[in-house]
């Protein structure tokens, strides 16, 4: 019965020649490069859960990772000393100390470990060129900030490294819409194939991307116009846009909201990654 | 369906100075044993901070966990999706028929191919998307046979590369040849749940394989066609283990092993698409 | 490197491992444990769970990421040479690698790099079932002393390989 | 004299394996093997059991409630992300085939062996020093 109803539908449509265009909608993202950024409640949660554990953790086998006489076990020694012992003729008014192991047993063993990089003094005199080759110098993490940010670029793949970022372009420099392609009424290819081409052909020449499947991850219905959308992700290469005149963005999930249009936002909202 | 069994009332009911209590026969069976004041330790669960056996989990970040949940899960959704898919059958145990009373009790025919029943696949939804359950080592070296002490070696290593303390597995049966008695130390297994199992993974992927000279990719037949992945490791291959590279005259016998990826996948080759996401290569 | 298969190859296998197991088994027969500790045994419910003592280790991989480890070594620092990141099998499509192998000392790494762009795939890993061992043999060693021009000479005969006779 | 006698006869019989004190009796080797045997064990090297206090236990209670309050409504959230995501597929498909069936065949047609690339990697705690690849070769 429904079936009947659609197909009667679809032939009305059609002897009108109203037929709605199809066309394929480009969901291409940038996936994060890194951890997630937490919440402070995260962060403070998991930090409790961690001094817990550190607080349930065994005692650290010294003699099995520093043999005795060894000068990298009088370093450890060094840098950790031996706790108070259960000295009968001292009284403890907070309780007695239970040594085991070197390790009151009451309380999380916190221990310093030796250095395997050099000191600052001593390669004070060292380039700085000199320095990123030596491979025993301290590791210094990249900030999670990059420049990107900090410059609000919003072309930059390199923003937002914590987040998914996803691909707007805009012709006219005011309308921001996803990257759209039609179908033309003559000649059938597969949508995932119409959208590659024509991403291909706006200038994603210079892009290494993977298609995640044929299959339409959403439709959305404008007038006289039917959006299915491909998801795809990009992994390595820049989009360079073939005409000067179109404009794009790599925006995450907020941002979209401001750019795109209200009622078209809110149909697709749910394809883009909180994260 | 009645569930309480009760006497007949009416009876007693009818008698002057009846009680209203009815005598209660509990439908759940109760082990009084556990009920001993000594067992209350058994009771509670490993979560709960009172408990002995007391262990904090989320003690971090998880980047594997967050990697599936943002990025993946949806990819392989979409990834499997069919449309207007069916559940496919397994082999399952069928009944005789009842055309005769004899077929009446009598016990279940096998299943048809291999005779053991197999699970149905169901198409895959938002419900059912394939995860990775548990990463299982298995170890097992013969040479402990003949060297009992190499078994505490053997443990002491998985325990190192892991985190986690592995379990002794001994001999089930007698090999005279290969000089192996029942119940004789001969390996040890350990199984990764959570941040042990995704730091484990992340090791093997961004620190062991890369290194490897002769490693080209997992199998791509690989599978125990119910979606759990296997591979092995050599003796020479983990040494690359940072922990074992950074102190090797900790460990002077290196043994290898095999890893099992255990998934809720149900065939081998989703399993093989959730673990090639995951960052493992296959070989083409 | 294998993928555990039909258990038939792992028989074999196993039997393989047991012959090479007994052959490298080091500290044999010097460790003696005749008088065995007794275990005491754990009552139900007593059972606290293992967590090793385990410190935090900042591991650098090659393209300058950091990593956070849990690890029981006492080592809060690691950097990465090779890893995932200058992979040619992780990265396929790079052509800007320049992979610095700190094991490449043997012969074949040598021909690989002189003859690299004749190969047809230069992406293509080393062929599978020759493992290269870390440490350079003692022949190649003195070879390079000899200098450029100098030749091994093959001694004895070649090593009968069934699985190449039954190709031909 | 007498006692000294049953003391050297006892005592081997009572010689257990100690780190510290017995060293000169077994080889290195078995010290070793002995090392990673106390490694692996709790004996002495486990700490005491948490007792917490009355306040301090429903502190304690009121931080996990409060996580799995905050966990339960994260997950919920995804899940129905993901579920609005399948419906999604689902109406996409379902229309395809009405009004499409060319299209719809192609893309129901599912690729057998495909894999996920590599380049598609779990993000890391820092970035790289050049956070993006702009080389492309194909």
């Amino acid at each position: 019965m429904k079936g009947r109803i659609l197909g009667r539908i679809s032939l009305r449509a059609y002897s009108t020649d109203l037929k709605p265009v199809v066309s394929s909608t480009l969901l291409i993202s940038r996936t994060p490069i890194i951890s997630e950024e937490l919440t402070a409640f995260e962060s403070q949660y998991y930090k409790y859960n961690n001094e817990l554990w550190k607080r349930l953790m065994w005692t650290f086998p010294k003699w099995y990772y520093y043999k005795d006489g060894t000068i990298s076990e009088q370093m450890f020694k060094e840098l950790n000393p031996a706790p108070v012992f259960n000295n009968p003729n001292v009284d403890f008014p907070n309780g007695r100390p239970e040594i085991r192991q070197g390790r009151d047993r009451r309380f999380k063993q916190e221990l310093k470990l030796p250095k395997t990089y050099s000191t600052e003094v001593e390669r004070a005199d060292e380039t700085a060129a000199e320095s990123s080759d030596n491979l025993s110098r301290k590791i210094v993490p990249n900030s999670r900030i990059t420049k990107a940010d900090e410059t609000k670029d919003l072309t930059s793949l390199e923003r937002k490294l914590a987040r998914t970022l996803y691909l707007v372009i805009s012709l006219d420099g005011n309308k921001w819409s996803l990257p759209n392609f039609e179908m033309s009424r003559e000649e059938k290819v597969p949508l995932h194939k119409l959208a590659e081409t024509g991403f291909q052909s706006i200038g994603g020449e210079t892009v290494n991307y993977y298609n995640v499947s044929n299959t339409p991850c959403h439709l959305h219905h404008s007038e006289n116009k039917k959006e299915y959308f491909i998801k795809s992700h990009i992994l390595a290469g820049k989009f360079a846009p073939v005409d000067n005149s179109t404009k794009f963005m790599w925006l995450a999930k907020e941002e979209l909201q401001e750019y795109l249009e209200g009622a078209y936002y809110e149909d697709v909202k749910h394809l883009f990654n909180d994260v | 369906m009645q569930l309480a069994r009760s006497f007949s009332t009416c009876a007693r009911a009818l008698r002057s100075g009846y009680s209203t209590v009815e005598p209660v026969h509990h439908l759940v069976k109760i082990n009084k044993a556990s009920l001993k004041p000594g067992m209350t330790q058994l009771l509670k669960s490993k979560s709960d901070i009172t408990a002995i056996g007391f262990k904090p989990v989320e003690i971090s970040q998880d980047r594997v966990r967050e990697h599936y949940n943002n990025t993946v899960k949806s990819d392989l959704m979409l990834h499997f999706y069919e449309h207007d898919a069916k559940t496919v059958e397994g082999q399952k145990f069928r009944e005789w028929g009842t055309d005769s009373p004899y077929k009446m009790y009598r016990s279940m025919k096998k299943p048809r191919g291999k005779g053991k029943a197999t699970r149905n696949i169901k198409p895959i939804t938002s419900k059912n998307v394939p995860e990775l359950q548990s990463i299982v080592i298995n170890l097992y070296a013969p040479a402990i046979a003949e060297h009992k002490w190499l078994s505490v070696s053997a443990r002491a290593f998985i325990a190192q590369i892991t985190n986690v303390k592995p379990q002794l597995l001994r001999n089930r049966s007698n090999v005279i040849g290969w000089k192996i008695r029942v119940g004789r130390p001969c390996g040890c297994k350990v199984e990764l749940k959570d941040r042990d199992m995704h730091q484990f993974l992340t090791t093997l992927t961004e620190l062991v394989l890369p290194r490897i000279r002769t490693f080209t990719g997992l199998k791509p037949t690989t599978g125990d066609t119910h979606g759990n992945i296997s591979m092995g490791l050599t003796e020479e291959d983990v040494k690359y283990f940072p922990e074992v590279e950074h102190f090797q005259e900790l460990f002077p016998n290196l043994f290898g092993f095999h890893i099992t990826f255990k998934t809720t996948a149900r065939t081998d080759e989703q399993a093989r698409t959730l673990i090639s996401s995951l960052g493992f290569p296959f070989q083409k | 490197m294998y993928a555990s298969g039909r258990s038939g190859t792992r028989c074999v296998r196993l039997a393989q491992t047991f012959i090479r197991g007994k052959a490298k088994v080091a500290m044999a027969g010097e460790v003696d444990l005749s008088n065995k500790r007794i275990m005491r045994k754990i009552a139900p419910g007593k059972a606290r769970p293992a967590i090793f003592h385990q410190f935090e280790t900042l591991v650098e991989l090659s393209d300058g990421s950091v990593v956070k480890r849990r690890s029981q070594a006492p080592k809060d620092e690691i950097r990465m040479i090779t890893d995932q990141r200058n992979h040619p099998l992780w990265n396929p499509f790079r052509s800007d690698l320049n992979v610095v192998d700190p094991n490449a000392t043997g012969r074949r790494s040598r021909f690989q790099a002189k003859y690299a762009e004749f190969s047809n795939d230069a992406s293509a890993p080393i062929e599978e079932g020759e493992p290269v061992s870390n440490k350079p043999k003692a022949s190649e060693d003195f070879l390079e002393l000899l200098g450029q021009n100098a030749k091994e000479v093959q001694k004895g005969g070649q090593i009968f390989n069934r699985k190449a006779a039954s190709k031909k | 004299m007498l006692s000294s006698s049953i003391k050297s006869a006892v005592l081997p019989v009572l010689r257990t394996f100690v780190r510290f004190k017995s060293k000169a009796d077994v080889s290195p080797s078995t010290q070793r093997v002995i090392g990673q045997m106390s490694a692996l064990s709790a004996s002495k090297k486990q700490p005491k059991v948490i007792r917490l206090s009355n306040e301090d236990l429903i502190k304690h209670k009121s931080i996990v409630n409060a996580w799995n309050l905050y966990r339960r409504r994260k997950v919920s959230r995804q899940r129905d992300q993901l579920n609005k995501q399948y419906q999604s597929i689902v109406d996409a498909m379902e229309d395809l085939k009405q009004s499409e069936p060319e299209l719809y065949v192609w893309a129901n047609t599912k690729q057998t062996n495909k894999k996920f690339p590599l380049q598609l990697r779990v993000p890391t705690d820092y970035p790289p020093s050049q956070p993006w690849v702009y080389n492309v070769k194909k």
